[in-house]
Formats: C-alpha cells, structure tokens, sequence
C-alpha cells in the first residue's frame, strides 16, 4: 500500500506525539479539521491537548512556541502556508533564532511551511522562503524531497535544540509517493546523491530534486550524458562537503532551486563551491532559479516561470558544451 | 459590458431607506449569487484552477456596502466574500470569470488568481492573501486624498472576516485610521468559522463589537441575514463617515453558508448553527422584505433572474473564449521604473 | 548577592494590603531607583556603550507587580522601564550592572545588553526590541505549563507601554491569551509618550482600558503614581489570575519622569504635564503613604537608601573590576543542536 | 563647512519635500522631534500636513505608503531602525513589491532603513536587512556608501516607480563627512569604482566600503599591493558589468558585506561573476561577511564580528597569494 509524502508528515507527528510528551501541535485548522492538506488528521482526537487550533494570528502563534520551548516544550507549528509565515517573521528570526545564543536557553520548535508553487496557487500561496530563514544565525532549514525524508527529518527535527524550518513541498503532498516510510535515515545537515553520473552535478533540494532526475534522464536518452543529481536535504547547514566530492568527480555544477532568482540557495551553493573546490570546476558554476516575478497564478506561466526539466536540460546542455 | 459601465451615484444616505436603493442592494446581491453560482459550478467541473471562494449568505452586508460606494471616487477592498460588493461598487462581472478562468484580458491577465483581482486606479483595490492587511491600505489611499486635498465627500470601505480580526495588520490597520481619524468603513462579517475554527477558538469576547470603542471608532451591530437592516445600518454608517463622522466599525452576524472554498463541504458547521438565527439566506430574506414592501413582483424577480443569469452566462462564455496569457510574450520583470528595466 | 538569593513567597493578595507587602514593594521601588540613578550615572560620564533606560516615574506599578510574582515558578516579562518589577520578582542587583557594564559573567555574557536581559530558565523573559512580542511568548510558557499539567498557582505576567499597544503583536498576543484564558497579567504603563510621540498620535480611545473588553479580558486601571493603589489592584489582578479568574489586563495612568533613554531630555514633555496630576513621582507618593499610615519611619527610610546605594555601588564595583567577553575565546555560534555545532 | 551623511540624507527629503508634492514623510517621532537620529528635523514646521508622526505600527505604516502610493503619492517611510521592519516585512514583499506585476500600477514607496552596526547597538539594534528585501521580486535596494550618494539616491529613489528599500548605514551618519552634497550623480544600478587598483577586487557597499578602503592602504603600504574597490550603491539591481570589468582587470575578486553570512549579497556577487566572468578569474573568489550569530552587544565583540580592515587584509592575503 503506498504512502504519500503528506502521509509522511502526518505519520511523523503522529510518532512524535506518541513518543514525546514534550511534543504538542499548534495551528490553524489543525485540531478537528486535520489541517488544510490533512497534515494532522484524527490527531486531536488521540491528543486533544496536545492539538491545539490557533487564532489567525502568525506572530503570536510563534511567539508562544518559544515560550513554550522555554518552558521545555518541542512544539510544531504549522503555518497553513509557507508565504504566511511573513507575518511571522519578526518572531522567527529574532525571537526564535537569537534566544539561545543571547541567553545560552535553547528553542527547540520547528515550523513547517507549506511551501513552493503549484499550478493555480498564485503569488500568495506558492513561495518558498528558505532564504529568507536561512540568513539569519541560529536556524536550521531542511527541505526534504522524499516521503521518508519528509518523515525522519520531521522527527529528527523535533530532537534538535534550534529552531528548525521545516519547507514541505506542496506539489510532492500527494503525488508522491512510497511503499512505506523508512529511508536511510541520514540526519539532517548531510546530503544525499540521488543519482550518480560523472559529467556535471545538479545541486538541488526539495521538489527540484525530482525536476533534476527528469532532467536527467532526458540527457541520458539524448547523448548518454551522465548528471549527477545531489539532493541537498537541508540548506542550512548546507553539506558542502557531498557538493565538493560531486563536483570533484564531474567538474561541472549546476545550482537549481525553485526560489526567486536574487541571492538564495543556488548562490550560497555557487559561494561555497567556489570557496572550497574552485579547482575542480572546469566550467563556470550555474544557476536556474525561479523567474525575477511573483509565482504567477495562471498554470502556464506558472510553469515557464519555474525551472523545469526543459529549461534545465537547456542549462546543461550549456554547461556540458562550454 | 466589456467597458466599465455599471457604476452607482455617489448616495448620501439619509436614514430612511429608499426603495430606489434597496433594490439597488438587492440587484447586485442576486446578481453576485448567481455569478457564483456559475464560478462554483465551473469549479465542480475542473474547469477552475486553484480555488474558487463564495460569499453565499454574506450578500446582504457586502452589497449593502459596495452600493454606497462610487466607482472612481470612494476606494475599496473587498475580501473572499465580497462578490456582491464588488458588483455593486461597479466590477464588471467578466473581470470575475476573466480572472477565474485565466483569461489575458482580465485586469490580472492572469498573474493573479480569483479573488486576488481589483481595479487599483478606479478605486477597486485587489487583495493579497494575507489577512488583514487592506485595512492600512485603504487608510494609506484615504490619507493620500487628505494631502492633496481630495478628500472632501470621499469614503474608503473594506471587509473582513471573525477570523481576520485576529490578525497583526487588521489591529495596526484600525488604529491607524482611528488616530488619522479617516472616513473610513470597515465592516466585519462575522460568519462564526475562519475556514473551519468557530469564534470560541477565535476570540474571547462576547462580541466583536466590542472592539470599537477600545479603538475610539463609531461601532454598529447589524444581522447580516437581514437586507433592509443591512442597508439602512451600513448606508448610515458610510454616509456618516463621508460626511465627517470619523472611522466607522460594524459588525455583522451572520453564518457562512458555503465551505470555506468550493473544495470544502463545511461539515463542520453544526446543524443547530444552519438551522439557527443566522442560518438563513439573506437573500431569501431580501427578497421577501422587497416583496412585502411591495418593492419588488416576482414578475420582476424572474426577470432579473433570467437577466442576471444571461449575464453571467454570457460573462463566462466571454472568458472561456479568450486566451490565457502567452508565456513567451511575457515580460517577466517585476519592476515598473523604466530606467531599471531588464536589470536585476 | 552574587548568588541569586532574593526571591519573593508566593503571595496570595487578599483585597487588603498587608503591611509586609506594602513595605516590600516600596523597597523595590527604592533599590530599583538608586540602582537606576547610578546606571544613568555612568551612562553620562561615559561607562556605558549604547543607551541606559529607566523606569522613573514607574515604580509604582512595576514593583507592584514583581513583587507578586514568585521567582522559578512565575514567568514575567519586563519591559523598558521595569527596573522595580525585577528587583521586586528577584533580579539579582549584578545582572543589571554586569550586563549595563558588559561584564562576561553576566547573564547575557556581553552577547546583548542594557535591558535585554533575563534569566528565562528561571522565569524572567529577556526581552528582544520588538515592542509586543513578550506577550504571547509569556502565553507560551503558561501554556507549556497547562500542557504539562504544572499550572496551577501559577501566573505569567509582562508591562507594555503606550506605544506597544499599536502593535500587532501585543494585539495578537492578547487575544491568544484570552482565547486560551491564561493566568496572565498584562500591564499597560500608559506613560503618555512613545520615544516623543503624545498618546493623541498613537491611539484614539478615550482610555486604554477601553480594549479590556474588547479581547474578553477583565480590566482594570490604576492610577500609576499611587503606589498603594498599584499595589492593590496590581496584587488583586495578580492574585485573581492566579485563583483561575482567567487574564487580566490592567492600564496605569503616570508620566514617564526621565527622557525615552539618558540621552534624550525629554524636552517635547510640556510642563503642564509635568505639573499635572501624574507628574508626582510615585516613589514620593509611595513613601509619604507608608509614613502616614505608620508603616515605615523616616529613620527607617533612611537605613533603606544607605543600604540599596551600597547595594548598588557594590553591583556597580563588582561588574566594572569584572572583564569583558573575549572574542578570540567566543564560540561565533549560534547553534544549539551539538549535532550541527560548527556546520553551517 | 561640513556636512555629514545623515544631514545628506536630511537635506534630500527637504528637497524631495520642496520639489515634489507627491512627497510625504511618515513615521516614528519623525514630525517635531525630527526622528530618533535627526534625519527630519525641522521638517514638520515647515511641512505639517506632509510629515507625519506614526504609531508604533510597522505594518500598517507601508500598508498605508502602499495605498497612498496607488493614489498618486509618493511617500518616504522612516522605520526607526532597520530592525523594526521585521514587522512590516510582509507589507514590503508581499503588498508592496507585488503590486505592479500583479495590477499594473506601480507602487512608489521609499523605505528608510536605519541599518548597520555601531558598538553597544546590540542584536536589535544593528542589523543589515539588504539581501531579505532584494531576495524578493519587484524592490530596488540601494546602500549609498557616501554623502553625495545618501543625498543623490534618496532623491533618485523617489523619482523611481518601484518600492525602494534605502538602506543607511548608522555607523556612517555622523562619522561621514563631506564638504557638500554634490557628487557624479550616478543612477541607481551603476556602481562606483572608489579606488582603482590592479592585484585584486573588493567588492562591497554601504559602511564597508570605507573599511575596504582602509585594508587597500593597508595592503599598498605593507606590500606595494593596489586594491581596487568597487562600491555597489545598489544590491538590486546590481551592476555586474562594473563589477566583472574590475575583475577583468584585477583577477581576484573579494565580497565583502556586514551582513549575515548565509546567502546575501556576497554570495550573489559571487555567483553573478562566476557566470558572467568565470574565465576572468585567477583565483577562486572570495567572500567575506558577518559572523554567524546575532549582532553582539559588547564593543569587542561587535568589532571582531563584522569585517575589519584586519580581517580584510587577512582575507586579501590569502586571496593575493593563491
Ligand atoms: C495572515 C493569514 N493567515 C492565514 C491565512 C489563510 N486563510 C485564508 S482565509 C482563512 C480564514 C478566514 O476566516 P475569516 O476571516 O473569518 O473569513 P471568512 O472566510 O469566514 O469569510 C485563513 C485562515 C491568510 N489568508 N492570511
Ligand atoms: C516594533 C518596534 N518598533 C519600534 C521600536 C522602537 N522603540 C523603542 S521604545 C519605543 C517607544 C515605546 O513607547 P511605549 O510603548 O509607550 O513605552 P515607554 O517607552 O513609554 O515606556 C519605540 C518606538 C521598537 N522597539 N519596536
Ligand atoms: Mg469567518
Ligand atoms: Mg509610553
């Protein structure tokens, strides 16, 4: 019987509030209702007080988990979408983020943003905002790709001590799946290759992972190329250590992410390569981000706006020629 | 109706309903209904992406509103159910099914999405998603007027859910406009569910309405299910801010009766609750008051029917028919300052 | 002193004021003002990086509060000007100094300074900037505590300002704890400025109090410069959230008596204000009371200013003989997990 | 007589003030107090109506520049420091910078943003928020290094049709001095060559650019080295072509910035080298930014976290010797 990658998620804090006292639930919709995609579905019925729905009130919502994780608790929030934790975004990178290095308490809360684009979901309800997390010292962001990512990273994040930003793909929710939920359950901070080749590497996360294996496919058929596809799992810490060793076998990188094009993962990734394995390159590092536009609405634009296996085979197929 | 046409008078209500008026309201009630009545339908048969949000119970608050708004005078921002505002304010209904359906054409030449859509520079704000945040918007355009002195005789109006209430902006927003003391109206619709989450889980009060005076705002309570109540309270309530009453709250009781989009069958709302006060239709309720008045025949009634649903036929058939944007034609730039243009 | 050894008993304020906790409010009133004096002090002659902000004028209410407050079973967040709420609740003298002076050993270790500073292990909150944010943060902590089945007796506790109250935090904050119906006291210190900003340019009620029944709180006000009038209805607020009367939301009329920070004169202050009914300053108040009623002598008014000076010359000395962080010692992270230690 | 960068950046709202009736100030204690660093003094008397005190509500304050801006204005919006605008974070990436791709109709709004460390500031009090704003589609983000460039690009900021993030450095306000406000007018997106040179580039803005300075006469008295520093002015756009030139000249490229050091805008101008000027390079590029912790509070602690001419030269030094 498959189980999708929102199975995944649902099942994690499921094991998390069957395992852990500490753990409890916080968001809009969640209790009841099982959340808008169905993420905590029946959990309030096992754990009414540890199920908790929350007033539209994003800031306040963090707020309280790092009360509450003051006070012991591993909280998990859910924000109904990535691009609504904005209005929680003074709470999370300088409430959250700065408390254990300002006063030596750890925050342990994690918040999991729905989060990237699907076609329809317009500027509002498809950002990915990893970056924007990822800046500030004292977070830790992971982007699980897979279902059995999506579930032990769920609950290897509840047993860290930072603040963890969870970006859950909401075009993997359901068409992703899995015939159960084990995986090899790599913690968080190491990357994994997902496909192995020797002509040049895609660095990659959430669900550009599955666009880059497309990809790669593709130009496999076409010439026999062979793309390395490393899924980076958490941007931050970001494992440059596997990104190194991929390049230092194929000489070529290409930084793929969903995001909007201006700084970001695809140019942290670049940095750092450029940083600690420059003479292994023997081509310029690339990136393919997002369009420099809100995530339009419309599906086709949606889809020309992100990268897809098209426009990423046409970025390799450049980086393969230079 | 492809020109921007409909538009209402700038009415300076005074507190006796006029029948002119109330059919006014009810026009644009029935007219919003069976717009989305279609805007669903065309959901339910996948020809929709994304979702489709309807305001079905919430006619009679959010017309009463917009049919004392002046297109290209007063400013608005609607919210998810405000379609009866929007048609009386003066939206053409085909900037609903261009923008639904994605059509080039539309005023979002779909870049945006459903209710994400306005007319910015004729007074139609269009909303982003977050919550609350229309509230200072709307003051920010108020306040623009009164610099450059345009302000006399204009009036600014949003609405907002129970739910939105709790949000950061709505507060920032209302105090705001309550310091600039500016002529503004903003009603909450309170339907008692922000998606499924029902007010106790909401807010603490016993009723909204309370708020107002902790922001020195006028308050108003008004059953939101019953139009001639509607009409008379919040065409009051915009007259007195248009004319130097300072910031006006309202609020509305009533009961959503959709899901929160089409996608949700809101099993979640009790029995008892549809079958309470608030449970029923407005516009059942308008209707029968216009008729009681002898405002309104049912032979006019069926007219309008069969005129407003041509209408949202046609407005469909419009959008089905015109193309959606071309990917490669796109610009693709975010900016609009022509010396910074194609750079990033 | 340089072991936290000042704590407060769990007081459970009947409406009647005792004698001992009078005395003891007043004592944090004074400890907090010598304290305070010296720190501005330094701040002037150049002892102290980045601003020194104090509570003159508030006493009054902040101690009122702390010293209803129990020390590791309590959480309480101050805010800018509740140098007496700590002292009252059990900050030690040398937490302010050594993190005012930058000392390595004070709780903040040199990483942040003058007010952000707490002891959250123990219950006292250090407060980011953000004005708001402490309120649903306390909320957190209570809430944790109702979770883990500890929270009965307990109460949260944190003081605003004026200008906090425009906030979308503290709004959203307040609203959580009313739905949750946490045993909170949440304290308005409406000073009458933000920084230089009259209440007239921040809010347009007539009195903040008038939000308490907007949010379902109960609400009280207080004159802010009487200190047994705070002390009362501070210890009674206290005592009622305690007992499960659910939060409780109290607005304290006074006059800040200092600049925003020592660098500011305050000159935007009128003197009609100064002179006015909340221009007394409450430490005079409170003192003069407690003589009247025979509750203290001048004599023993006098052991109490030698004692609190010496107190705070010593927490002065101590935090100045004392180093400062070593950058090259420094760990340069601030990763709690000691899984990601050094990734980054 | 001198004038400092805060009084460049006093006298250009005066002028936007007196020139252009579209103008208005909004903020913090900005009217008779003349804002918590002075940066409108005197400004209200003379135009009451158009500067204007603000609620401690950082939303609502670009909430209402947005709807203002719709209706014609063009509002200047003081946040009392960059910091604060955590709070209005939403407004700016979500309402503000969206508005004219979404609708058509621009959205001129200026937002000042006292930014940067100074000693004793703190982890509140101190931050460089450039790479959030520029991360987002639709903002301008400008980060004037120099009197005349804080007088001619606050002006030029209002004359642009974008929402322009005008980052200030504090440090800078009245340690900067300079004989008057005139300087080469370059518009927004052009950066500046401060000081030319041939071993190697740094490439920097706002305070930083000083301190780079400061390290190339460091390097050219210890060794005979010529430094050559690139002044961005602008994070977004962000002249690439200068930038690439210089390197084209020099070979050796140094980022440097005060901000975080995950992501930003050294990790952009990294990236945009490598894919612009890859074959330039004669050594791998380098970046130099923050530490990763929140802005200290002790003096000592402030001045080891940011860049110094120290830790630049430390930095050109390994990069020189590659
Ligand atoms: C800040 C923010 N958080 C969450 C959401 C997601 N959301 C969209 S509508 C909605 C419920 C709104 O309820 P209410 O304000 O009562 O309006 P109603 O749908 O009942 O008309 C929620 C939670 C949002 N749009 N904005
Ligand atoms: C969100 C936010 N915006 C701006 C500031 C800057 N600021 C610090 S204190 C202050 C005034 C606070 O006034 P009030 O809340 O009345 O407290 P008081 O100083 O009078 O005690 C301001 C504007 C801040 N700390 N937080
Ligand atoms: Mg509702
Ligand atoms: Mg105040």
């Amino acid at each position: 019987m498959a189980v999708t990658y929102i199975d995944a998620i649902r099942d994690a804090q499921e094991r998390a509030l069957a395992e852990n006292p500490k753990v409890f639930l916080y968001g809009q919709d969640i209790g009841k209702f099982g959340g808008a995609f169905k993420a905590t579905k029946g959990l309030q019925e096992q754990w009414p007080d540890r199920v908790i729905d929350a007033p539209i009130s994003e800031d306040a919502m963090i707020g309280m988990a790092v009360g509450a994780a003051i006070e012991g608790m591993r909280p998990i929030i859910e924000m109904q979408f990535a691009d609504f934790s904005s209005v929680a975004f003074n709470q999370i990178v300088n409430q959250a983020a700065t408390h254990y290095y300002r006063t030596g308490i750890p925050v342990p809360i994690v918040v999991r943003l729905p989060s990237g684009g699907t076609p329809g979901s317009g500027p509002f309800h498809s950002q990915s905002m990893e970056s924007i997390y990822a800046h500030y010292p004292g977070t830790v962001v992971v982007t699980p790709a897979t279902v059995a990512d999506a579930h032990s990273m769920l609950l290897q994040a509840v047993d860290l001590d930072d603040p963890v930003i969870y970006c859950e793909h909401k075009f993997l929710y359901r068409w992703l799946k899995s015939d159960n939920f084990e995986g090899d359950n790599l913690p968080i901070g190491k990357a994994r290759i997902t496909r192995s080749g020797k002509h040049a590497t895609v660095v990659t996360y959430s669900a550009m992972v599955h666009e880059a294996v497309r990809a790669a496919e593709i130009l496999y058929k076409e010439g026999g190329w062979e793309i390395e596809v490393v899924d980076l799992r958490s941007v931050k810490p970001l494992d440059i250590d596997t990104v190194v060793a991929s390049v230092a076998r194929t000489g070529r990188i290409l930084a793929l992410g969903e995001a909007f094009p201006w700084g970001g993962v695809t140019s942290e990734v670049v940095s750092r390569v450029c940083a600690e394995g420059f003479h292994l390159l023997d081509a310029p590092p690339m990136r393919l981000n997002a369009k420099d536009t809100p995530v339009p609405y419309h599906p086709k634009l949606w889809a020309m706006h992100r990268p897809t296996p098209e426009s990423i085979c046409e970025a390799l197929r450049n980086l393969l020629a230079y | 109706m492809t020109e921007q046409t409909i538009s209402t008078p700038n009415k300076d209500l005074s507190k006796e309903l006029s029948k002119e008026h109330a059919r006014d309201v009810f026009r644009a009630m029935l007219r919003a209904r069976v717009l989305e009545i279609k805007l669903s339908n065309l959901y339910k048969a996948g020809k929709i992406v994304g979702g489709v949000y309807i305001g079905k119970g919430q006619e009679a608050v959010s017309a009463s509103l917009g049919a004392c708004l002046t297109w290209n005078k007063d400013v608005f921002a609607p919210l998810i159910r405000d379609q009866a505002g929007r048609t009386a304010f003066g939206e053409d209904p085909l900037d609903a099914t261009r923008t639904y359906l994605g059509s080039a054409k539309g005023p979002m030449r779909g870049r945006d999405g459903n209710l994400h859509r306005g007319r910015p520079a004729e007074g139609l704000l269009a909303m982003i998603s977050h919550l609350g945040a229309a509230v200072a918007q709307v003051g920010g355009v108020l306040l623009a007027k009164r610099i450059k002195g345009e302000l006399d005789g204009c009036v600014g109006a949003t609405c907002v859910g129970d739910g939105a209430t709790s949000t950061g902006a709505f507060h920032e927003g209302l105090n705001f406009i309550a310091v600039e003391r500016l002529p503004m109206v903003v009603i909450i619709a309170d339907n008692q569910f922000a998606y499924s989450t029902p007010n106790d889980r909401q807010y603490a009060c016993d009723d909204l309405i309370d708020r107002a005076k902790g922001y020195g705002l006028e308050g108003h309570s008004v059953d939101g299910t019953d139009m001639l109540e509607c009409a008379t309270v919040i065409g009051n309530a915009v007259a007195k801010a248009r004319s130097g009453g300072g910031p006006q709250l309202i609020v509305a009781k009533l009961l959503r009766l959709s899901g929160h989009g089409e996608h949700d069958d809101g099993s979640y709302v009790a029995t008892e609750l549809q079958e309470g006060r608030y449970g029923r239709d407005c516009n059942d309720v308008g209707k029968q008051q216009l008729i009681e008045k002898g405002w309104l025949t049912e032979l006019e009634y069926s007219k309008w029917m069969l005129e407003f649903n041509a209408e949202a036929q046609e407005a469909v058939a419009v959008a089905q028919r015109e193309d959606g944007p071309n990917p490669y034609k796109e610009e693709w730039s975010a900016i609009a300052s022509p010396s910074l243009k194609g750079l990033q």
